[in-house]
């Protein structure tokens, strides 16, 4: 194939494939620019039609040359670097993810500066330099990897020397300050309230992470994102061949690349004579300038102009041949050419702007929509608001970025100075065209990328839809990868068009985030893997592991879950620990409960208006069990209340709910009754604690803690002593979640691991875990907030009359009790069950229903089991149920459906073991 | 990603906040003597306006303060707060 | 355009003025609206009706959702509904005569927890008993259906199981709407856009008309079905309602060759995922805390949604977020919706559907309209009044930890 | 008696050039709470040698580091073995103060070195430019997604108060966010 590179264009080779076959092209390149230098025009099949599709653009908004490569499922083949031994494929409109892991590390960095510059074009340099110059924090950030945005594109000369030369120069200097960060290859897309803005940098496949996330918050912003030039609908505007003439002139300068060899322009503005001039020096031949406007543009000597015409048909099947132009008055005319450049005029990029929820405007002169009013701190600069200039970019650039630094608290340093640019020649107005009207529009492209034509435009606007969000749904322009940055206002301007409406009427369709797309990968950066989500572990956790217990996950928590001995599997490990406790000695860490110190001569009080039962009433040294409601009445959280002294005392908490009970009493502290004296800390994670329970109990912590008076007498239930244990400073609680004579051991966490080891030191104990803990409360009939309760639930349901003060005035949940549904005598209760069959384990979950045969659906159900077990002790399983009107049901026979069966279950008491509390004393 | 602007640390991103929702709705005096619906307005019912709404804030991940702010709905920008004293 | 597509008919609706008085009058365009309007018209002959929708019709949460269908609701109120609406989806394409794409994939929500298998066998079993097709998975069945999920041990919160209801599945929002709005203004209801109702009258107790940027309109009954700007309108009338305003948010990948057969929820790892009919991933994300009627949210909600996404699916490493979006939901304490009368006469409300109310469309239309036809709720809906945040007898989802979308 | 072990115990400190990341375990922490303007307020300022710091994000050290926390909360931080709780409790007499030993509840890992803020910044939402947050700063903040205490002990040294069950996450995620700035020169040591 022949080349297309530009003679004596220099540069590395690399090599690479694409759908199969080698090429090469040059260090710098991207892949479209290398195909289009291999000569390659066909780089994809069209989704719908399968019309073959070229290289149309040169960056962000290319539409068509969508490729995948490795485990990356779909990239634009512009904005793909070149690199050695890439092979890529072509795609046609859906991507194929890969089952080759990623093996990539992403990662993402909060940075914060005065004025952020999105943009390193001449307006964004200049407003960078500026800004900079007064000593303000500045980034700035451009999405290519060459410094200038469009300036190595165009070539134009900026202070006497090429532009992208001054353009490094400039960004260089930028670098080397201090307070300045640059950032390349970074695509600024997402901006958001009081402005945060989200980018993310490609720092390739050799960094440490190869994109980053920058979540940056600026006081300021100047936006210089530049603008995309506008397409054209014609007939056969699809074919390759067809591209934007801006683009062109940035393959023949940027990459020394010709698109073809014989062009002809189709322009509405004065931009595209000056593509054709570059591609005219850089060996194209032009072999028209079409201009849809009556006026020429400054033409090259000897370029045909054929002013008040348009293109009205592509000739070539595979790729632009020829191309037949109109003009009033004129016969059509057939040009040979395989090149077919297009310039509908500009549409700034806006894109940001309007997420910033700017709001945009409709300009005349330049016929496209520019930033209008905004709320935040945001400065638009150079094309990017419609200044088509380079002078006038970088003036204005310059301008807003004085003004962005001095808002932000920043008087004028070093002045920037504006550096010379050659003259422009004075532009003649462009005209604006977006539509080549003709009688069938079946070829007519809007969005090249779903395939969607004017006809699909007009068979929208005739079911009758008006709405250009409406037709975007109808159609699916604008929706793919490239968000319709070049169709979106074209789709606008059509609807338009067959409406008879004006494009300022009826708008755009919603700029949303992200302006370029994300790998999902990048977003989730160090989140992931073992980082997902924070793992909480107490200090005995390595202890546990390395006993072999597998853990059960609660909240972030790992709580070991049971402690398997070799050839056990979890029942018998649980039967095994269970019978530990009931007959001998057993230990667990019981150190997630959540801790909370309660100080302050108010605290009584404060306590009484939060639990449902008394806690002012506590006698210093005992221990209480409470209960707290939500207003709404239902049960929040459970859990001991230790009184320390009188103005102090120690609340624990479930394991899940330790955070949102301190919020919840900071919350009535600080908002309802600031008045009380209370100061709450969390003390969770300053203890350890090591429940000892069994019969056993008192003879391994008369062992341990020998200073400590440990009969039943000295040391009641529900009481607590400061001692020392093994050694160790601390805290012992009698109380028990079992039924058995049990203790809590409290240590500094420091010396948890050193307590565990004394406890287990003395070769009597067992540990167990939450599986057996579970069991043990279950039998006595205790109930675990969040398993056995669920948001709808009341102390009452729980039978738990006794912990519900009367006497108490008021405490938060007590007015709900007595509404109508609180108090219906149907309510769910809990209460045990007995399956029939002793061998039989419930599944936790299975429903209840009254009668021995089910009818059909919908069968009214009569609650359900919350928790189910084996229980040694008991010789059977067992269950805790919520059962309407349960406690009304004592001896009832009830069912639980299970596929097929309906297995009988007697309905008991939901304390199945040692009713009388006969064991808790030992 | 708000910046709101806690009375005590200053502005911190929203992600360091928990939201409490309406301000001023205070727990009644004497709850007992309240009807059932007027427990239930307490309970369940809450502004909900479109544009200014002075609401609570809790700066969980900082100060642990609870403070009040006037943020206006239709563009999430907070016009006003107050220390709870 | 996409090809693989069943065509469009080539009428969707007209454009009518809006006349000055309607027997009914339905404020908000949206999938509830409409469903609304057609079922009054095909359901109950009433025709003199009109949806004012204050933009372009539905464009608010209908343009929005992540389309998940599904009935395996916990409690018995919320399963009759849900399953009803089901019932109504699986007849829908040919009632309408419009193809909508419903595809009954079935829905997978995954347990992480022993708390959530716990809750997810209830589910399972209410819903069976209520006639809802329900499973129980292991993780092997789990990867049975859906081969994408990682099931191995070692992630952050391992699956240690699923529900999966078969016949749950999508559909194609936008048609839904269409179809809706299509068949009903064939019999005769007017759907009036860019037509804001700015208040409601009421004298002696009873609605007389509403207020609405293209003047005003007498109305034997109003019917809100305005989602998240429910509040916004009932307050006009004096009626307050237990709702709160929030943005919640979704996005889209780019289209991808299928990888994913069905839909994914969890609740714990706060995912829920499918893989629409062109190809694109959709993926709902978290709802934003704070009141607001900004339909849009915020970013590090979807920074939080991809790691969750990839602790539970990491072949989706490498897509890409082609768009995000918010729409704003209107929710309420107990996570159910309000569907029926109001304290003001003719003046009903349908609201708070929060995350969830999409699937509801053909169901809650149905009843909604035998609630406007006949001045009292509908069997159905009479679970979900007003009343019972007064009584208390609420339906909680929420306590329950159910799933909500 | 067995020795005591701070949770993060597996975490290795690193190294480099560039950065320094190390635990440093069991230093005394006592919570205190009063009324910034009550006399006891400046009678515990007093005992600990200088006043309770009352601007937000600021701390003093004098006999003990005092980091403040909230309105009327300080961190007061000594060496291993000091008993500033004792010195408070001494000084507050009776008065309404809330002092609570909170010693085991975080750990604290100390992040030195020219690239410590760049390695923060990965994961704080703070900005923490030298003019913003310098030696005498502190925050309550996020880093990565655990809580922590965040105190600027020098030019370019941070201590971060995490709390215990938390520290392991911590320092899994600070070792891998620090992969980046320990290329030059590192070593690791127990
Ligand atoms: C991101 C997201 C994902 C979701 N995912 C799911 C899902 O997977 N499954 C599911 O079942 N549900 C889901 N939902 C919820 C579902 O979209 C809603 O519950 C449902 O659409 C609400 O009913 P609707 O369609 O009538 O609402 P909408 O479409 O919002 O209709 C309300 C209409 O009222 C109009 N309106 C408001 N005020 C006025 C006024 N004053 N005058 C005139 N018109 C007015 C609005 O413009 C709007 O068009 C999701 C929602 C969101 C935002
Ligand atoms: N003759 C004409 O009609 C015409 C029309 C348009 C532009 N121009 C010329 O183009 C130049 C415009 O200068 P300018 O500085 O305004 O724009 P520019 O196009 O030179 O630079 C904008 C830069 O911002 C980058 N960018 C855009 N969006 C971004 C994002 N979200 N994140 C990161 N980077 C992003 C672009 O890739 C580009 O590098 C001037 O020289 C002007 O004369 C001429
Ligand atoms: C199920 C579903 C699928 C969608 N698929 C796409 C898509 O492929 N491409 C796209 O750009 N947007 C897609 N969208 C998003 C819409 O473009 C749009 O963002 C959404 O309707 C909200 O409207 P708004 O962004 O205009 O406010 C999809 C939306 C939904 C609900
Ligand atoms: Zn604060």
């Amino acid at each position: 194939m022949t080349s297309r590179r530009m003679a004596g264009w220099q540069g590395e080779p690399v090599r690479f494939r694409f759908d199969g076959r080698d090429y090469e092209g040059v260090r710098g390149d991207t892949l479209a620019s290398a195909l289009l230098a291999n000569g390659v025009r066909t780089v994809a099949a069209s989704p719908a039609l399968g019309r073959p599709r070229g290289i149309y653009a040169a960056w962000t908004e290319e539409p068509n040359a969508l490729v995948r490569y490795g485990v990356e499922p779909m990239a634009q083949a512009t904005t793909l670097d070149l690199t050695e031994g890439l092979d890529a494929t072509s795609l046609r409109g859906r991507g194929r993810l890969s089952e080759e892991p990623d093996t990539s590390r992403y990662d993402a960095v909060h940075a914060h500066c005065d004025v952020l510059v999105v943009g390193a074009g001449p307006a964004g340099l200049a407003a960078a330099a500026a800004a900079a110059g007064t000593g303000a924090r500045v980034i700035i950030a451009d999405d290519r990897p060459v410094a200038g945005g469009s300036l190595p594109d165009t070539a134009e000369t900026v202070g006497g020397v090429p532009g992208d030369e001054w353009a490094a120069t400039t960004l260089a200097e930028l670098g080397g300050r201090p307070d300045v960060r640059v950032l390349s290859r970074t695509s600024v897309f997402g901006y958001y309230d009081d402005n945060y803005l989200v980018a993310v940098e490609r720092r390739g496949a050799d960094a440490y992470s190869r994109e980053r996330v920058w979540r940056i918050r600026a006081r300021q912003v100047v936006l210089a994102t530049g603008a995309h030039e506008r397409p054209i609908a014609f007939a056969g505007n699809d074919r390759p061949g067809v591209m934007l003439a801006g683009s062109a002139r940035a393959y023949a300068n940027r990459h020394g690349v010709l698109p073809g060899a014989r062009a002809v322009v189709f322009t509405t503005n004065d931009s595209a004579y000056a593509a054709a001039r570059d591609l005219a020096a850089a060996g194209v031949e032009i072999a028209a300038i079409v201009d849809t406007r009556d006026t020429a543009g400054h033409a090259q000597d000897g370029t045909e102009v054929l002013t008040g015409h348009v293109v009205t048909a592509v000739g070539g099947d595979e790729g632009v041949s020829s191309v037949t132009v109109s003009g009033a008055g004129h016969v059509d005319r057939e040009i040979e050419a395989d090149l077919l450049l297009v310039s509908g005029g500009w549409n700034p990029l806006v894109h940001l702007f309007s997420q910033a929820g700017g709001e945009l405007r409709h300009d005349d002169a330049t016929g496209s929509f520019v930033p209008g009013p905004v709320r935040q701190a945001v400065e638009v600069a150079g094309a990017a608001r419609g200044v088509f200039t380079l002078a006038g970019c970088l003036e204005d650039g310059a301008a807003a970025g004085a003004r962005a630094a001095e808002a932000a608290g920043f008087r004028m340093g070093d002045a920037f100075r504006i550096p010379e640019t050659p003259a422009e020649e004075p532009a003649e107005p462009a005209a604006h065209l977006w539509l080549v009207e003709a009688a069938d529009y079946a070829t007519h492209f809007v969005d090249l990328q779903r395939d969607v034509t004017v006809a699909d435009v007009m068979k929208a606007t005739g079911a009758g839809l008006r709405s250009v969000e409406h037709v975007k749904r109808y159609t699916t322009a604008g929706t793919a990868h490239d968000q319709g940055k070049l169709s979106g206002v074209l789709t606008s301007a059509v609807v338009g068009h067959a409406l008879g409406l004006p494009l300022a009427d009826l708008g755009t369709t919603t700029f949303r985030a992200p302006y370029v797309p994300v790998g999902f990968s990048t977003l989730a950066g160090r989140d992931r893997g073992a980082l997902h989500d924070p793992v909480r572990t107490t200090s005995l956790h390595e202890w546990h592991v390395a006993y072999g217990a597998p853990f059960e996950n609660v909240g972030q928590w790992k709580r070991p879950w049971y402690y398997p001995r070799a050839g056990e599997d979890m029942e018998a490990a649980v039967l095994r620990e269970c019978h530990a406790v009931r007959t001998s000695v057993g230990a667990m860490d019981a150190s997630t409960l959540g801790k909370i110190d309660v100080q302050g001569p108010d605290a009584a009080e404060f306590l009484d208006r939060l639990y449902t039962n008394m806690m002012s009433t506590l006698k210093v040294g005992a221990i209480r069990y409470g209960v707290m409601c939500r207003p709404d009445g239902m049960v929040f959280d459970d859990g001991t209340v230790i009184r320390l002294a009188d103005d102090r005392f120690l609340v624990t908490t479930t394991t899940g709910n330790a955070a949102a009970v301190l919020d919840w009493m900071e919350e009535w502290l600080q908002t309802e009754w600031p008045h009380l004296r209370v100061y709450c800390t969390s003390v969770t994670e300053h203890w350890a604690t090591v429940a000892l329970a069994g019969p056993g109990s008192r003879d391994v912590l008369a062992g341990l803690a020998p200073g400590l008076a440990v009969d039943a007498a000295s040391f009641p239930f529900m009481t607590w002593r400061d001692t020392e244990v093994a050694g160790l400073a601390a805290r012992v609680c009698r109380i028990s979640f079992s039924g058995e004579l049990a203790y809590e051991i409290n240590v500094n966490a420091w010396d948890g691991l050193a307590l565990w080891e004394a406890v287990m030191g003395t070769g009597t104990v067992t540990p167990y875990g939450t599986e057996t803990m579970h069991v043990l409360r279950a039998e006595k009939g205790y109930p675990i907030v969040g398993q056995d309760t669920d948001g709808t639930v009341t102390p009452a349901d729980l039978g738990m009359d006794w912990v519900v003060s009367k006497k108490k005035p008021d405490f938060i949940g007590k007015r709900s009790f007595a509404r109508a549904d609180t108090s219906r005598p149907d309510r769910k209760h809990l209460v045990g069950l007995l399956p029939a069959d002793p061998g039989r384990l419930l599944p936790e979950g299975a429903h209840l229903v009254e009668t021995g045969t089910l009818p059909e659906p919908p069968v009214p159900t009569l609650g359900h089991v919350t928790s189910s077990y084996r229980s040694a002790v008991l010789g059977s399983t067992f269950a805790l149920a919520l059962v309407s009107g349960g406690r009304d049901r004592m001896g009832e026979e009830l069912y639980v459906p299970l596929g097929d069966e309906l297995v009988p279950v007697t309905v008991t008491s939901h304390i199945l073991y040692d009713p009388e509390g006969a064991r808790r004393d030992g | 990603m708000l910046l709101i602007p806690c009375p005590w640390c200053g502005p911190r991103d929203e992600a360091e906040f928990h939201y409490g929702g309406q301000a001023h709705v205070a727990y009644p005096e004497n709850p007992a003597a309240l009807s059932d619906e007027e427990w239930a307005r307490y309970l369940f019912f809450r502004d909900n306006p479109e544009g200014r709404f002075a609401e609570r804030w809790n700066h969980t991940a900082g100060c642990r303060r609870w403070f009040n702010a006037v943020r206006n709905t239709a563009t999430n920008e907070i016009e006003a707060r107050e220390v709870i004293a | 355009m996409t090809k693989d597509f069943p065509d469009h008919p080539d009428w969707l609706w007209s454009s009518p003025e809006p006349r000055r008085s309607y027997d009914v009058v339905i404020v908000g365009g949206g999938g509830h609206g409409l469903a609304t309007a057609y079922y009054l018209a095909k359901n109950h002959g009433i025709t003199d009706v009109a949806v004012l929708e204050r933009g372009w019709l539905a464009g608010g949460n209908m343009a929005r959702n992540t389309t998940i269908i599904r009935s395996n609701y916990l409690w018995d109120e919320s399963a009759g509904i849900y399953e009803h609406a089901l019932k109504l989806w699986e007849g829908l394409e040919d009632d309408l005569g419009y193809p909508i794409l419903f595809s009954q994939r079935g829905v997978l929500n995954l347990a992480h927890s022993l708390q959530d298998v716990r809750e997810s066998v209830r589910r399972v079993h209410a819903n069976r008993l209520n006639g809802v097709d329900a499973e129980w998975l292991t993780p092997e069945e789990v990867k049975e259906v859906c081969p994408i999920v990682d099931v191995s041990p070692d992630v952050r919160y391992p699956v240690l199981g699923a529900t999966y209801q078969p016949r749950a599945g999508i559909a194609k929002h936008d048609y839904v709407a269409w179809g809706f709005a299509r068949a009903a203004a064939a019999m005769g209801v007017h759907l009036i856009e860019n037509c804001e109702v700015t208040g409601v009258e009421v004298a002696g107790g009873r609605v007389q008309a509403v207020q609405t940027t293209r003047g005003r309109i007498a109305a034997g009954t109003v019917a809100l079905a305005a989602a998240g700007h429910s509040s916004v309108v009932a307050a006009t009338a004096g009626v307050e309602l237990p709702v709160q305003t929030h943005p919640l948010q979704a996005l889209v990948s780019e289209l991808l060759e299928p990888v994913h057969p069905t839909v994914v929820m969890s609740n714990a790892v706060h995912v829920y995922v499918s893989q629409a009919h062109k190809g694109e991933l959709v993926m709902g994300a978290g709802i934003d805390p704070y009141n607001s009627y900004r339909r849009r949210g915020a970013f590090h909600i979807i920074e939080q949604q991809m790691s969750a996404a990839l602790e539970l699916f990491p072949i989706f490493a490498r897509a890409h977020v082609l768009r995000t979006w918010a729409g704003i939901v209107d929710v309420t304490p107990d996570a159910s919706p309000v569907v029926g009368t109001t304290p003001v006469d003719g003046l009903l409300v349908n609201c708070g559907w929060g995350t969830g109310g999409f699937k509801a469309t053909p169901g809650v239309g149905w009843c909604y309209a035998h609630t406007i036809a006949h001045g009292e709720p509908h069997p159905l809906n009479a679970p979900f009044s007003l009343e019972r945040f007064t009584t208390g007898a609420l339906v909680d989802e929420h306590g329950a930890a159910a799933v909500a979308h | 008696m067995a020795e005591r072990l701070s949770p993060p115990a597996r975490f290795t400190p690193v190294s480099s050039d560039d950065l320094r990341i190390a635990e440093v375990p069991f230093l005394t922490q006592i919570n205190l709470r009063v009324d910034p303007k009550s006399r006891a307020a400046a009678d515990i300022g007093l005992a600990l040698g200088a006043p309770l710091p009352t601007d937000p994000g600021t701390c003093t050290s004098a006999q003990a580091d005092v980091l403040w926390m909230g309105p009327d909360e300080w961190l007061v931080v000594g060496e291993r073995g000091d008993d500033p709780e004792g010195t408070i409790r001494a000084a507050a007499g009776t008065a309404h103060v809330g002092i609570t030993d909170v010693s085991a509840q975080r750990t604290v890992i100390s992040v030195d070195g020219p690239r410590s803020r760049d390695l923060l910044a990965h994961g704080c939402a703070l900005d923490l430019h030298p003019r913003v947050f310098g030696p005498g700063r502190c925050a309550q903040t996020m880093l990565a997604r655990a809580l922590v205490v965040l105190a600027a002990t020098g030019e370019e040294g941070f201590r971060v108060f995490v709390r215990s069950s938390f520290a392991g996450y911590l320092a899994d995620w600070l070792l891998d966010a620090a992969g980046e700035y320990l290329r030059k020169g590192t070593v690791t040591s127990r």
